[in-house]
This record gives C-alpha cells, structure tokens and sequence, in this order.
C-alpha cells in the first residue's frame, strides 16, 4: 500500500508533496532535474484574467537567510495559459493545480469558470499577493471579502477549491474560518510575509516595488504557528509552506496540522528537495513503524 | 538539457588575490553542451542560499573540464575563493541561451568591461575555431585590476584602456572605440558594467552588437521571473532563459 | 559635536542604541564587557504590578537563525524593580527604560503611577508580549484598547513614555496612528513574531507554552517594512528593532524612519554589538561627510 | 568576572572518532579565575545563531589553558569538532557558579553519565589538592562510547557501569550505587542525564549531594531567563547564574 496516498476531501494527490505557486513556473522549467509524475502536484504560478508585464526590476534579492520577491503576477493571462501553457502541463502526471489571482470579486468568478476544464485539478486561490496594487492583499487581510471570493469561486466552478491564506494578518484563524464557509474545500498557508531590504550605500530600498513579499526558511516559525492555529479552527484539510526545505521541516509542518506540503523558494536552492522529501517521509514512517503518513497530521497537538 | 551535478574541482586559483580566481572543474555533462554565453547556477555554501550565477570562462569537452573566472563580491563569490582541488561543487547548468557563433565574412570583435570579460573568452575561442578573425577590447580600472590579458591576446589584436591610465588607453572602452570603423566588424559581442552597456548601446546602427546582460536571479531556470530586462518593445524578458545574451536593438536601458 | 545626540521628542539620549527589553536583564549582567555609560540607553526587562514567575521551561529555542522564547514575563513584580533593581541601574550613567506590563488598562495606569520617580528615563509600555495569557497580546492587536492603555499611561505620569508595537498585526499604521493619538511620545518597534517549533522526534512542540515570540535576523525585513510604513503614518520618532547585528542593519533602520535603534537577540550572540554599533555609525557618518546621524533618518522615503 | 575573549586553540583531538573530542585552549583570564563547575559559552560559527554552553574540562593555570571535553550532538558541536589547532574561538566566562570545593573529613565521591562526566574531572583535580580522598562512578551506555577513563583513574577508585555490560557492572550508576554505604562519604557530586539525577535525588537523605544541571541557554549571562529550573520551594532559578550546580535537596523534577 501507498503510506502517502493523500487525500485532501474530494481532491486525491499521490503523495502529499507538492510544489509552490510562483517558484516552479508551469513545471517545464524543472523537467530536466526528474520525472513530473513524481510530484502530488504542481501549484502553477499564478494566473490573471489579462495579461501582465509585473514590476519593474529588482524583483528579488536575498537577505537574512529567505528572499524577498515582488514580481507582480506577471504572466499572459487566463487565454494564454490554457492554449499554451495548459496543454503540456496537463501530459506531466500529476495533478495542475491552477493559481489564480484578481483586482474584483467578479475576476474570480470568471477566472473559476474559465477554468473548469479538463486538465486542470484544483483551482488554488490567491487572495493574498502582496505585489499588485489594486486589491490583492485587501482579499487577504478582510474576513468578509476573503469569505466573498471563496463563495464566488465555488458559484463558478466544480473543482476542488484551495483557499491561500495570507500572513499579514492579526487573526489567522478568523481567515480560515471565513474561507471554509464561504466554501473552500482546502486551505493553503501561508503566502509570503511583507518585507523590506535597503541598500545603506544607496540609502534606497533594494526592490525597485519597495517592499516585497518574504519566503524561505526565515518564515517557517511563522508558518508553522499558523498551520497550528488554522488546524484547530477548521475542519478542511490544510497545505502548509513557508521555507520548507527538507524532511525535516515538512514533518514538522504536517505535525503541526497539514494534511499536505508545497516547497517554495527551496526549489531555487535544490530542485530535487520535494523528491527528496518524498523519499524522507516514507524513511520517517518505516523507522516509526506507521503504515501511512495520515497517521502523524497533527500529531503536535496531542 | 540542464544538469545538476557535483563537479570536483581541479584547481582554484588566485590570478589576483582576493580578488579575481579561476577555477577549474571536471563536469563532463555540462563541458559536453555547454555553449559560449552559457552560464551555471552554484551553491558556494549553506549561506548565501541561493545560487549564483556564473559565466562559463573556458570548456574542454576533451578532458571534460569547465572553467570560471569570477571576482569576490560578497558572501557567495568569498565561499566559491576558499574551495580547494578535490572538494565538489554544486552546479546547475548549462543555463540560458549563448552568442550566436559562426563563420563571418568580415572580423569579429569582442568588448568587455571587468569581470564581464569572463563569457567573452570560449565565445573568442569558438569564433576562432569558426575560423574568424578577432579583435579583443577590453576596460579595467587600472593596471593593478586587470587579469586574464595572456588569455584573450592569444584570440587576436587585443587593446586595453584602463581608467587611470596605469596600462594601455586612459578611459573606458569608449575611448578605444571611438576610433574605430565600426562598421568593418561583421559582428560585435560584448559584456560588462550597465554604464558600458548603454555606451555601446548608442553604437547599435554601426555594427551588428550582442550584449551579455546580469540581473538579480532567483532560480536562474526560467521559473521565478526576478531576472526579467526591459526590451525595446515595452515587455520583459529573462535574462536567465531568454538571455543572458541578447541583440542589442531588443534592449531597452530606459526606466 | 556629537554626531550621534539623539532627541526623541522630550526625550533626550547621547546616542541612538539601545538595548531591548528582556535581552540585556537590568544591565547587571552585562557590567563586565563595557562601560554601561556608553549606550544611549537600556530597555529594563518587562515588569509587571506583581511578581511573576513565569512560564514552565523549555522557555527557548533556536530555529531557523532566529529563536523563539516564552519567557512569560518573569519579574519580582514593580515594588522588586524600585526597591531592588532600581537603585543600582541609575547609577550607570546611561538612561534607564522601564519596559511594563499589564493584565487590564488599570494595571498599566497602577504601573506608570509607580514608576514617576527619580531614575526612571521613559516608560516603555509593552502591549504586544505573545506569552501572558490574559489580555497581554489583545492590547496589541486592537487600536481602541492600544489607544486606551497609552492614554491611561499618559494620565498617569509625565515622563516620556514609548509605546512598543506588536507585529502580529494586519495594519501596523493604524496601530501606530492609535498609540500616538493616545499619547504616546515615542513608538517603539518591533516585538517578536509569534511562532512555533516541533520536535519531530518527540512529535511535541519544543516550547512548553507552544507557540512563542520570534526574534533574531529573520524577522528583521519585517520589521524594516513596518518602521517604513509607521514612519509615514505618525509624527513621533520611532526606536526601530528586530534582528539587529551590525551596523548596517542598525543604518537600514534608520534609514527606514527609526530615529533610535535596539539589540535584542544579538546580546546573546555578541554582548559588544551595540557597542560595534555606534563606532559603525560613527564611521559610516565620516565616510559620507556627515555631521549628524539625523542626516539619514529616514533617507530611504526620499 | 566574565571575559569574552578569543583563545587560541592548542589541540582538539577525537577521544572518538565523530563522537568525543578534546580541546585544549589557551586563554589566560579563564584559566586564571576558573573554578570546578563553571562552564563556558562558545560560539561554534556563524550558525548556530546562539553560544553554546560548554562545562570547564580542565584549567592548567600555570600554562594558562582550559580544556573542555564534548560530544557532538547537533550543528554546533560539530562546528567545534572541526576547528584545528593555532584558530581562534570565540568565547564568554567564566560562567556560573561552582561545586563546593574545600577539605572533607571523609572520601567524596563523584556520579557522571555520559559526557556529564566534563564537570567533574577539574572538580577532582581540586578536591584532591584539598586533600580529600575519591571515589569516582561513571556510567556509559556502552565499552565502545565510553571515555576519558585515564583521566579519572588518576583522581581515585573508579567503577564504571555500561548499559550492555561491554565494561564494568551492567546497568546505570544505580547498579554500582545501590550496593554503596552512600553515608560513608561526606559529600557527592553528580553530573549526567536527567533520568540519572532524578534517580540521585532519591538518595540525598543519604548523602550531601550537589547536582549540575542542564537547561537550554538564550545568554549564558542571567539576562534572558530562559534556562531556569524548578526549585522544591516552587520558585525557579537561573541554571546559568544560580547554577548550574545545586543543592540536590533545592532542585525539583516534578512537572
Ligand atoms: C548571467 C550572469 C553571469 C555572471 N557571470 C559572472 C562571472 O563569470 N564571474 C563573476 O565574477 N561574476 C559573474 N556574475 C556576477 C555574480 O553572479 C555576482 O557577482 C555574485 O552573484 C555576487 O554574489 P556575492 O554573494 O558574492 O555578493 P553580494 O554581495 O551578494 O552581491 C554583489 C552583487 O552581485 C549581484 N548579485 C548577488 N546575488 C546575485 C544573484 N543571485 N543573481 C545575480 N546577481 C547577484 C548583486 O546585484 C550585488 O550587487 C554573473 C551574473 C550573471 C547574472
Ligand atoms: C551548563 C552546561 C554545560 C554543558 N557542558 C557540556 C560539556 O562539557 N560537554 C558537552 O559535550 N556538552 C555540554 N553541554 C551540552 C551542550 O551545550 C549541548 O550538547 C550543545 O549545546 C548542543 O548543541 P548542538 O548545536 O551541537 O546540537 P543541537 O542539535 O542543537 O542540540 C542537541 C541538544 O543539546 C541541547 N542544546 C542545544 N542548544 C543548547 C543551548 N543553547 N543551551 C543548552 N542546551 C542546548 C538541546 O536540548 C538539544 O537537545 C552543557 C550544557 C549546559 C547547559
Ligand atoms: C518568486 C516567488 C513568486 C511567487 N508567486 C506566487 C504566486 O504567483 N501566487 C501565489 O499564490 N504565491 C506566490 N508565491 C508564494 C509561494 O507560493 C509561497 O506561498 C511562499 O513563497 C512561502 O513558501 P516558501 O517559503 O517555501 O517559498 C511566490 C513566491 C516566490 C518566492
Ligand atoms: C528572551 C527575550 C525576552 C524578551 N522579553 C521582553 C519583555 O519583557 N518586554 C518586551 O517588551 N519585549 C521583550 N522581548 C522582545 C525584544 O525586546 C525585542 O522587541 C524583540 O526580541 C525583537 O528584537 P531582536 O530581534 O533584536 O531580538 C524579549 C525578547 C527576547 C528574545
Ligand atoms: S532567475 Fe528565475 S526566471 Fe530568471
Ligand atoms: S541563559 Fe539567559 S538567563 Fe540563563
């Protein structure tokens, strides 16, 4: 038997290890390093309803061990992605996990709708990119507009629904609670922290955007506080990230609470960490003596 | 194809102390595919996390090798100066496109700027294998900071300038190529600081011109799109992927 | 001229570091490396009306570079502080701020009543600490009661008092516009994260309260990224923390709007790094031509 | 008085190879006022972020050196396993308070298990200077993980108990000293995990007993009040300021 077959409600992976939205590209990028049908899924980088250039460079540096990013969702928009991108993505053998962002309410719905095709498995919804001006974090901070999106993305489509929290909240709890009844089947947490880096030669920010969004082994105390709390507060399945960057790490957050995992910015660092990891929990579960990973969600909490 | 591999070193050596080094590596997949532009991704250690991207200085397909030439910045480029013969090394690569090689009708010359000389050498070997005739300038700040000289004199006719004047011409490259017919040139490569860049940039209509362009990376893969450069036509581009080299008139250095 | 004189308003220091409360003790502790008379100030650790033992040990952790605590604002109570602690700290030639705590609004006015006294510089009023139970972080969350309990200070002394803002917030410019129309002179910033550690062996979180406060480098981008953001919101100088180390990080803070700066974690790593601090910004000054270090405040807005 | 200073490292050889290693340093101020039971704490390297506190192995005032004696456990201490003889460490004490050293009318006897042995081999040196006569238990887990057995030996009768029986008695200490006069000795002093001091507690009607604790440190200093351990009057204290050594009566291991 399969000791990590996952399943998420009515949305089943593989293996609970997935890759994270913004840091694998549509998964070309990475067909090179192994074999796609590997991973549970791959969290595409994130969609809009047009096409968009994103900001201005710098768009990234790194400091105090993560980096800091704000790409500005560039990408070519909902029409691009599935004539151009989609079809290849959905020959890799493993689940598409589409991202998608949006400047109104109404953006989500059509985006959900036009995206209910076949190919795509989950629609992974971000409320909560800290890189676009209109709106993005609004979604992300405010429990009543966080609980509208939900609601419009599930009016709109039939797919699994995978809410992305963000962290720049004071209550994370209240978030998750909002989206689960607005309808979202899965939450995913969590999105990058705000940050900000200056350069003291210059006496300028370093990210031409000014602040930018922080990922990487720095936020993983963050996050897995947060997959703690939101564990407690809902009963949907949760994906955790925030700096996951070896077995480690994904077993501390699924102790703490996720159901699944997504690498992030590790995959800049060594591609192969999710496969890596793939191999590690199963190593966890034979030296535990456990017959299936579900056995240790949340077990931090006993 | 890309690769990951632990490469072994060969050799790391200082051509000028704490400054500038070569190293060379045994990586017979990448020195196999690599070509002249290409550059690697390297972990120089736990930290700085990310990689870092490096240009391929030299490859030898015969003994399987592969070389960079990088200067000491910061943490990352520190770490790469202490490893030693035998140590491995962690490499992605070969990543993104390269200069276009070929046989011209007429010379072909190479500019670079500082440490930006280091892709220009396997293009100038290659060119040579082609069977071009080649002319090499190049810009440091002074006698005292310039390297790897012996390298591209043996490629063809090779002029300097130095800012201070110590070796060669007084000034940038612009001073040496301000008395040139650019225009005899069939084709013309170059890589270095931005200020250059845009200088040769104003030369786009005289000569045929590639740029090597540098940008902040995250994954060097084509995946984050932090590395992206403004093109002429108002979208941007990976350096990573669509780059490092592109043609000169598709570049946009305004704001 | 002293290029590093700091005036914070009415408050007044002879340079810009400082140490922050809960990471240097009363000074005591630090008497052996250096002349105390040499920092701008010291942040006393937190105390409370009553005495408090604190929480039960394992208190701390590293993790991720940074490290977690719950100390659970352990102190001999305020009368302990005046009678026993007191005495000795204004003895050291440098300013004295007392950090204090409450369980209810009354206890913060109780507390700023009680310290009115010689020796005490500034009232650092702490309403984010992540590890009491009762009230401790709503204080620091919540606009209308962060603004009720800096009033209550305000009414109950006339000496300089800082409010110290949490970061677990989503709108750290509203919380900061809530202190200063409550009265606060000066806002300091930040405390710590809150978050979590696992031992994947044991399967239990490694703190024994769960969840703590996270401090050390990487909380330092969020927390530049909250001085900027305050720095534009309110008219009162900041005193800037969070992962400071070395000069540099001590210069990014300012240049994002702290007028004061403070080291927390680094005391632990290296008891001179507030020391190395004002040479380094002295330097820095030198090299730029300078003649005052309120010459860069700020300069990453311009 | 505290120092922080850089001492330069003389030796740091395995006892066993990746496991247990000795280090001898030369640092003057330390030797000079180290007494048995105060610890030291370290920094490895950059990461660990925080110091790592090390007991006092061995003072040689007359050469001006401390030694210290550890297991590598996690990053930090391999860190240390690592630094080779003439490089400089980073290090903070004398640190803590001490074992009560002075002349006894009857033997004294020291408990250590595992690598809590470190603390106890200078505090032997001493006792014995003042005159008393020794009696030393050390537990392992087993002949191949065991160690620094010369050392003691020197100090006075030494038994030794493995968890596998591979050397001495099988068991823990409890083996040998459960067949102890316990109030023959006029003082006992014991380091070692906490299962073995739990069990030593049950004793200290028997025996005058001084305990050396572990508790994980933020400063080492008294400041940050992370490393406190319970007391029987329900208050906590310090372990890196009151302690690490306690009255066994003054500690409590209840929940
Ligand atoms: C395609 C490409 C090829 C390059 N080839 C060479 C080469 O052959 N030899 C050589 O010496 N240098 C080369 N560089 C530059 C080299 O990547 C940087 O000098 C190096 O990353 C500095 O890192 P650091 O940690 O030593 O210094 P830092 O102090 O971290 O940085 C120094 C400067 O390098 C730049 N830099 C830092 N990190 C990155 C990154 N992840 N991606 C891009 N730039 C970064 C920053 O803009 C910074 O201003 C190349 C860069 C690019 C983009
Ligand atoms: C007063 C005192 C004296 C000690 N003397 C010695 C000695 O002489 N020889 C020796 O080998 N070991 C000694 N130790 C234990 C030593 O400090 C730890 O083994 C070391 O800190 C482990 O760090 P690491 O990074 O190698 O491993 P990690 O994997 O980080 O930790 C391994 C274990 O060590 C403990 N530890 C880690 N960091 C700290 C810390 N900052 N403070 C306290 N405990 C920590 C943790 O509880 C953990 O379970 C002493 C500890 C104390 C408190
Ligand atoms: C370069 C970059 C781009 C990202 N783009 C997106 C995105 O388009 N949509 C999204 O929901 N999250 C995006 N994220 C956030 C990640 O998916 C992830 O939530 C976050 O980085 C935390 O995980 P990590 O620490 O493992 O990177 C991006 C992150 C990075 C570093
Ligand atoms: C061990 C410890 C104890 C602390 N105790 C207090 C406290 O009593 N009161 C308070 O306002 N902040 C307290 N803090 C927070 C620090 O003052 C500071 O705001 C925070 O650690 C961020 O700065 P740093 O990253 O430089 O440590 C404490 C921090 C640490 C690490
Ligand atoms: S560095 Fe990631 S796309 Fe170029
Ligand atoms: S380790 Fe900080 S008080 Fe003991």
């Amino acid at each position: 038997m399969n000791k990590l077959e996952c399943n998420l409600g009515k949305f089943k992976m593989k293996n609970p290890v997935t890759v994270a939205s913004g840091t694998f590209g549509s998964g070309k990028e990475f067909k090179d390093f192994y074999d796609l049908s590997l991973l549970g899924g791959i969290m595409v980088k994130g969609t809009t309803p047009e096409k968009r250039v994103g900001n201005k460079p710098q768009r990234l540096v790194e400091t105090s061990g993560g980096i800091i990013n704000s790409i500005g969702l560039a990408n070519g928009g909902v029409d691009d992605f599935i004539n151009n991108i989609l079809p290849e993505a959905k020959t890799y053998g493993t689940e598409i996990i589409v991202n998608i962002s949006g400047s109104s309410i109404d953006d989500y719905g059509y985006m959900a709708d036009r995206l209910s095709i076949d190919g795509v498995s989950a629609l992974e919804v971000n409320i909560s990119c800290p890189n676009v001006k209109e709106g993005g974090i609004t979604f992300g901070t405010d429990p009543n507009m966080a609980f509208d999106v939900a609601k419009m993305v599930k009016n709109n489509t039939s797919k699994p629904i995978i809410m992305k929290l963000s962290p720049n909240v004071t209550n994370i709890a209240i978030m998750a609670q909002a989206v689960e009844s607005g309808g979202a089947d899965i939450i995913s947490m969590i999105n990058t922290l705000i940050g900000m880096a200056i350069d003291v030669e210059k006496q300028r920010p370093i990210i031409n955007n000014i602040i930018g969004g922080y990922s990487g082994p720095p936020i993983k105390p963050v996050a897995l506080r947060m997959v703690y709390e939101v564990y407690k507060a809902v009963n949907i399945p949760i994906i955790g990230m925030g700096g996951i960057m070896n077995t480690t790490d994904a077993l501390e957050f699924i102790m703490a609470g996720a159901s699944a995992i997504s690498v992030g910015t590790g995959n800049f660092v060594d591609p192969y960490i999710p496969i890596d990891i793939i191999k590690g929990i199963n190593e966890y579960l034979d030296n535990k003596g456990l017959s299936s990973y579900t056995d240790i969600i949340g077990a931090a909490h006993k | 194809m890309i690769f990951k591999n632990n490469g072994i070193i060969i050799s790391n050596e200082p051509i000028i102390e704490d400054f500038v080094y070569l190293m060379k590596i045994n990586e017979k997949n990448i020195a196999d595919i690599a070509k002249p532009g290409q550059f690697l991704e390297i972990k120089t250690g736990s930290v700085p996390l990310l990689r870092k991207p490096i240009s391929i200085f030299e490859v030898d397909k015969v003994a399987e090798t592969i070389s960079i030439l990088y200067q000491v910045k910061g943490p990352g480029t520190k770490n790469l100066s202490e490893l030693k013969a035998n140590q491995q090394l962690d490499i992605i690569g070969p990543l993104g496109t390269g200069f276009t090689v070929k046989k011209f009708d007429n010379k072909c010359l190479l500019i670079g700027g500082g440490i930006g000389i280091a892709p220009l050498y396997d293009l100038g070997l290659k060119l040579k294998e082609s069977g071009n005739e080649i002319e090499i300038v190049l810009g440091f700040s002074s006698k005292d900071t310039s390297y790897a000289l012996d390298y591209f004199s043996k490629l063809g006719t090779l002029t300097v300038a130095t800012m201070d004047g110590s070796l060669g011409i007084k000034g940038t490259v612009e001073a040496i190529l301000s008395n040139y017919e650019l225009n005899t040139f069939d084709k013309a490569y170059a890589c270095g600081p931005e200020p250059m860049l845009k200088y040769l940039k104003t030369l786009e209509d005289k000569v045929n011109l590639e740029l090597s362009l540098e940008a902040y990376m995250g994954c060097g893969l084509g995946a984050c799109l932090s590395c992206v450069c403004k093109m002429t036509d108002g979208t941007y581009k990976r350096v990573c992927k669509e780059g490092p080299v592109f043609k000169s008139k598709e570049v946009s250095f305004d704001e």
